[in-house]
């Protein structure tokens, strides 16, 4: 293609944005929404997936230490592990303060008779995924005479954690494909609303790419902006309700994070100019279809 | 240039456009298609630029059969041959300039030639002064000149007219007309559709005459005495 | 019946399209309005059925003043006046019964009327075995002929043909503006503007002559001579 | 308007619906995608929601009786509440039994040194919202001692129910608006590709609302049938997959209730042909505006 032939495309397709107002804000709004959905569903299954990962990380395996251990070696051992974060000693007697306050009893009393618990250490995962291989793997220090941890709780948040994540994949894949529908009809619906031009510059010698190019860069221009606005309209949305939520809901903390923030507008952007160029080609192919 | 052997054109519902129809046109020849309303004239004009496939026949121009012609090459013939349609078919966004300089657009012109021409036929059919107007700003005379002068700007060497005085005036009329007379002395072909008399009767220039789909006339030069 | 009072009409960028019209039809009357492309012939009709509202003066339709028309009354005018547009203005996904019926559907005719008076006015045009084609499965003069089919169904008082002839030949022409003479002389006020001289020296009805914008000639009976 | 005229409108209607064939069935892909993307998200907030008050709802209120308490009389106390929905007598011993298994204890050794626990009462609430005034009202009962629940969990589990609903209801209301102007946008576009018809039509004398009411049907007919298209995708994929989760991840049960899905298929159905009707006449003023 000639650079002067390129020109003019270009500002064939700029014309026709200009002059086609109305059409190009309609569909400019119909491609926003429709990113803007799918942007809103992309965090909702972040942060549901976030929030379950989050309630799994707070589970802590307790590991009980036998009568005649070494306390400094078997810490060490546990430290030595680089799937452990955070190893804390809880001494018998913290223990059975702490039992004694969750169950409302009197702890002189309990002492008094005794106290039936052994030292212990607390030790936090860095992924929660890791709790069953460090519990095993603690079992096998010498010294150690048991690893508990929350299992029921930690494997269904973990499921949880995954079942989250595999919905929301399907979802973002299943909401994609309709953003993909609902940005390539409207394209199309623009398109047949000039049909008849596509024909007259048919009829007047055009090739198809001649035909082609300016509608397609309309198509990229409309789901660009469609994909600018959506970003423009979600993230300040998302930063005010994630604020909003940390503010009153304290216990939920909602992801703020800039990468996320910036991945996401990049996506939606692209998804945009992407959709909106595919559009136009299959929305044009029908009419091109006729010589 | 243009050889029509033994064409049909038949639409659904059994309506029969052209029957058997055999036309040859030399390069360089001028001549008048004429005919009741209906009765073929312009899908005759539609076969040549391949708006249209005949049923039968072939229609040669410029030495291919255009229904041979593989889809893409159909724009290099329509870029050949310059169209002025009965229902004009200008582009409603662009103003009347920028439908003019599109006939050059496709066919890769510079900016700088488009500069030179698009006013060029412009001035010819009249309408300089209103270059910036967009087409539903024209009357329909000015419309159908348009119309014309996108079929001119890129000196096609074939030029299909159809119609192309029904919204004009006597005087304007006849000065397109002799227009195209001229283009054809300097080596176009054109073809021209009309129910003119007055003007085929002015011209005396070949007459192809079709009623209900049949060339009833063919004379090389004659006036319009029973071109009805 | 109508009344043009001083009218003008100037469009953006200056381009005056009439200035200081003055002209009065009776009703019944017949009158050509004739002038070369662009001096404002369907300006003038435009303004009787409101497309158009003059910049300056009064337009006067059947005792009603036109400019003063509220929104919602301007229907009702215009189910009075029959239009043939320069353009045909043919709903395209209706068949031609459908678009010709569609101006007795709009005065809210019965079915029975319909049936009666639809084929009657196809069969005026010519076009009784065209009724179930759509508009582009038409050639320009059919085309032409529903649109007059459109505008005489429901026979309305006032009748406005802007160029009816431009796409038919001349046997044809000649029978739809006898047409409308014949329904003018049973009381219907019929404005016609045309291009086509053989017609208007045919008929010998009152011609207004515009150039320019500007009434040059009226007279009550008359041919073409100086209409260009 | 007289009934002639009506079925020529809707006649009109409907053949319109039927020559336009390829706008239509645009129009309403669009339409259904807009509304079973509502859905979706009804669906989601509704299941969130629900999960929430589940678990708030396993929360039971251990009802620690005194020393000296009548058993029979509290509990008839406590049944007589109506806010309960279940009450059970834990023995002290079963109690100190569940204790040493959650701890891992020697069970033997602990209730040899004698048993600290009292006997109790464990109460569940019929409604997860009232455990705080059913543990308020059995301290009132002469031989209660203390009333005692799992506060954080459950005030953080309600909390969070709530603000899941208050979400939900934000967000059904934004995309609501949004399948709104989807909806809209789109049936805007399917009349800008006719506005030379309508134009047409006001030329040759018809009054506003005689141009109105066919687009008004063609806009109906294709709300109503998006809103069907939706309801038919989105109820049967939705059963499918609360089935799918049922099976897989069987601590999270799915709505499965037949009223939702109905008031949802209704729902659906009735936003349609509304946004069908009201795009349609928000569309159509445009090009109605000049006479
Ligand atoms: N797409 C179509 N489908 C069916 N019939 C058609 C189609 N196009 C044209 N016709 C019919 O073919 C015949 C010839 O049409 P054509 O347009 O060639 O006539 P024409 O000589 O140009 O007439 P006019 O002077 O009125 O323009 C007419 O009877 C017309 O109704
Ligand atoms: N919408 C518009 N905007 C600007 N100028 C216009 C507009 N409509 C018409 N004109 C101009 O007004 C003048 C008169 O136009 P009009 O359509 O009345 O001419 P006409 O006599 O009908 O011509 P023709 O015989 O070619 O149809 C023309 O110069 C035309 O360009
Ligand atoms: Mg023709
Ligand atoms: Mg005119």
């Amino acid at each position: 293609m000639r650079l002067n032939t390129a020109q003019f495309l270009i500002s064939q397709a700029w014309s026709a944005i200009l002059r086609n107002g109305a059409i190009t804000g309609a569909a400019i709004t119909n491609i926003s929404v429709a990113l803007c959905v799918l942007g809103v569903f992309v965090l909702t299954a972040y942060n549901l997936q976030a929030q379950a990962m989050q309630q799994a990380a707070a589970v802590e395996i307790t590991v009980d230490l036998a009568k005649d251990a070494k306390r400094a070696e078997v810490e060490k051992s546990l430290r030595a592990n680089e799937r452990v974060k955070a190893v804390r000693f809880v001494p018998k007697a913290e223990a059975l303060e702490g039992l004694a306050q969750r169950w409302g009893l009197d702890f002189s009393t309990l002492s008094r008779v005794g106290n039936p618990l052994p030292d212990a250490f607390r030790v936090v995962p860095v992924k929660p995924d890791d709790i069953e291989a460090i519990a095993e793997q603690a079992e096998q220090i010498p010294g150690v005479a048991e690893a508990r941890y929350a299992q029921q709780t930690t494997t269904k948040l973990l499921k949880l954690a995954r079942g989250i994540k595999l919905a929301g994949l399907v979802a973002v894949i299943i909401l994609g494909t309709a953003s993909l529908l609902l940005v390539s009809v409207t394209i199309r619906l623009t398109i047949y609303a000039r049909r008849r031009e596509v024909r007259i510059m048919q009829l007047v010698g055009a090739t198809n790419w001649f035909i082609r190019w300016p509608f397609l860069l309309e198509g990229w221009f409309q789901g660009t902006t469609g994909g600018i606005v959506a970003t423009a309209l979600l993230l300040p949305g998302y930063a005010y309700l994630a604020s909003l939520i940390s503010s009153n809901l304290g216990f939920i903390r909602p992801v703020q994070s800039t990468e996320l923030m910036v991945a996401l507008g990049i996506g939606l952007v692209l998804m945009g100019s992407l959709f909106g160029v595919l559009g136009s080609l299959i929305g044009l192919q029908r009419y091109l279809q006729e010589v | 240039m243009i050889h029509i052997q033994d064409v049909s054109v038949a639409y659904p519902k059994g309506i029969q456009a052209l029957s058997g129809v055999d036309l040859h046109f030399e390069r360089g020849e001028f001549a008048f298609i004429t005919g009741a309303s209906g009765s073929g004239k312009s899908t005759l004009l539609q076969l040549i630029y391949r708006e249209l496939e005949p049923t039968r026949g072939q229609v040669i121009v410029d030495g291919h059969d255009v229904s041979q012609l593989p889809r893409h090459r159909v724009p290099l013939l329509r870029r050949k041959v310059g169209v002025v349609f009965q229902d004009f078919r200008l582009l409603p966004m662009q103003t009347v300039w920028e439908n003019v300089g599109f006939a050059l657009d496709v066919i890769g012109a510079t900016k700088r030639d488009k500069h030179h021409r698009v006013p060029l036929v412009l001035e010819l059919v009249g309408l300089a002064d209103r270059a910036d107007a967009y087409p539903d700003q024209l009357s329909g005379g000015e419309q159908q000149r348009v119309c014309i002068a996108r079929a001119l700007v890129n000196t096609p060497p074939l030029l299909l007219a159809d119609e192309p005085t029904g919204n004009l005036d006597p005087v304007i009329s006849l000065n397109i007309v002799q227009l195209l007379c001229d283009i054809a002395d300097r080596g176009t072909t054109v073809l021209c559709a009309t129910h003119d008399t007055h003007i085929v009767d002015a011209m005396q220039r070949r007459v192809v005459a079709l009623v209900q789909g049949v060339v009833v006339r063919d004379e090389k030069t004659g006036g319009s005495y029973d071109a009805a």
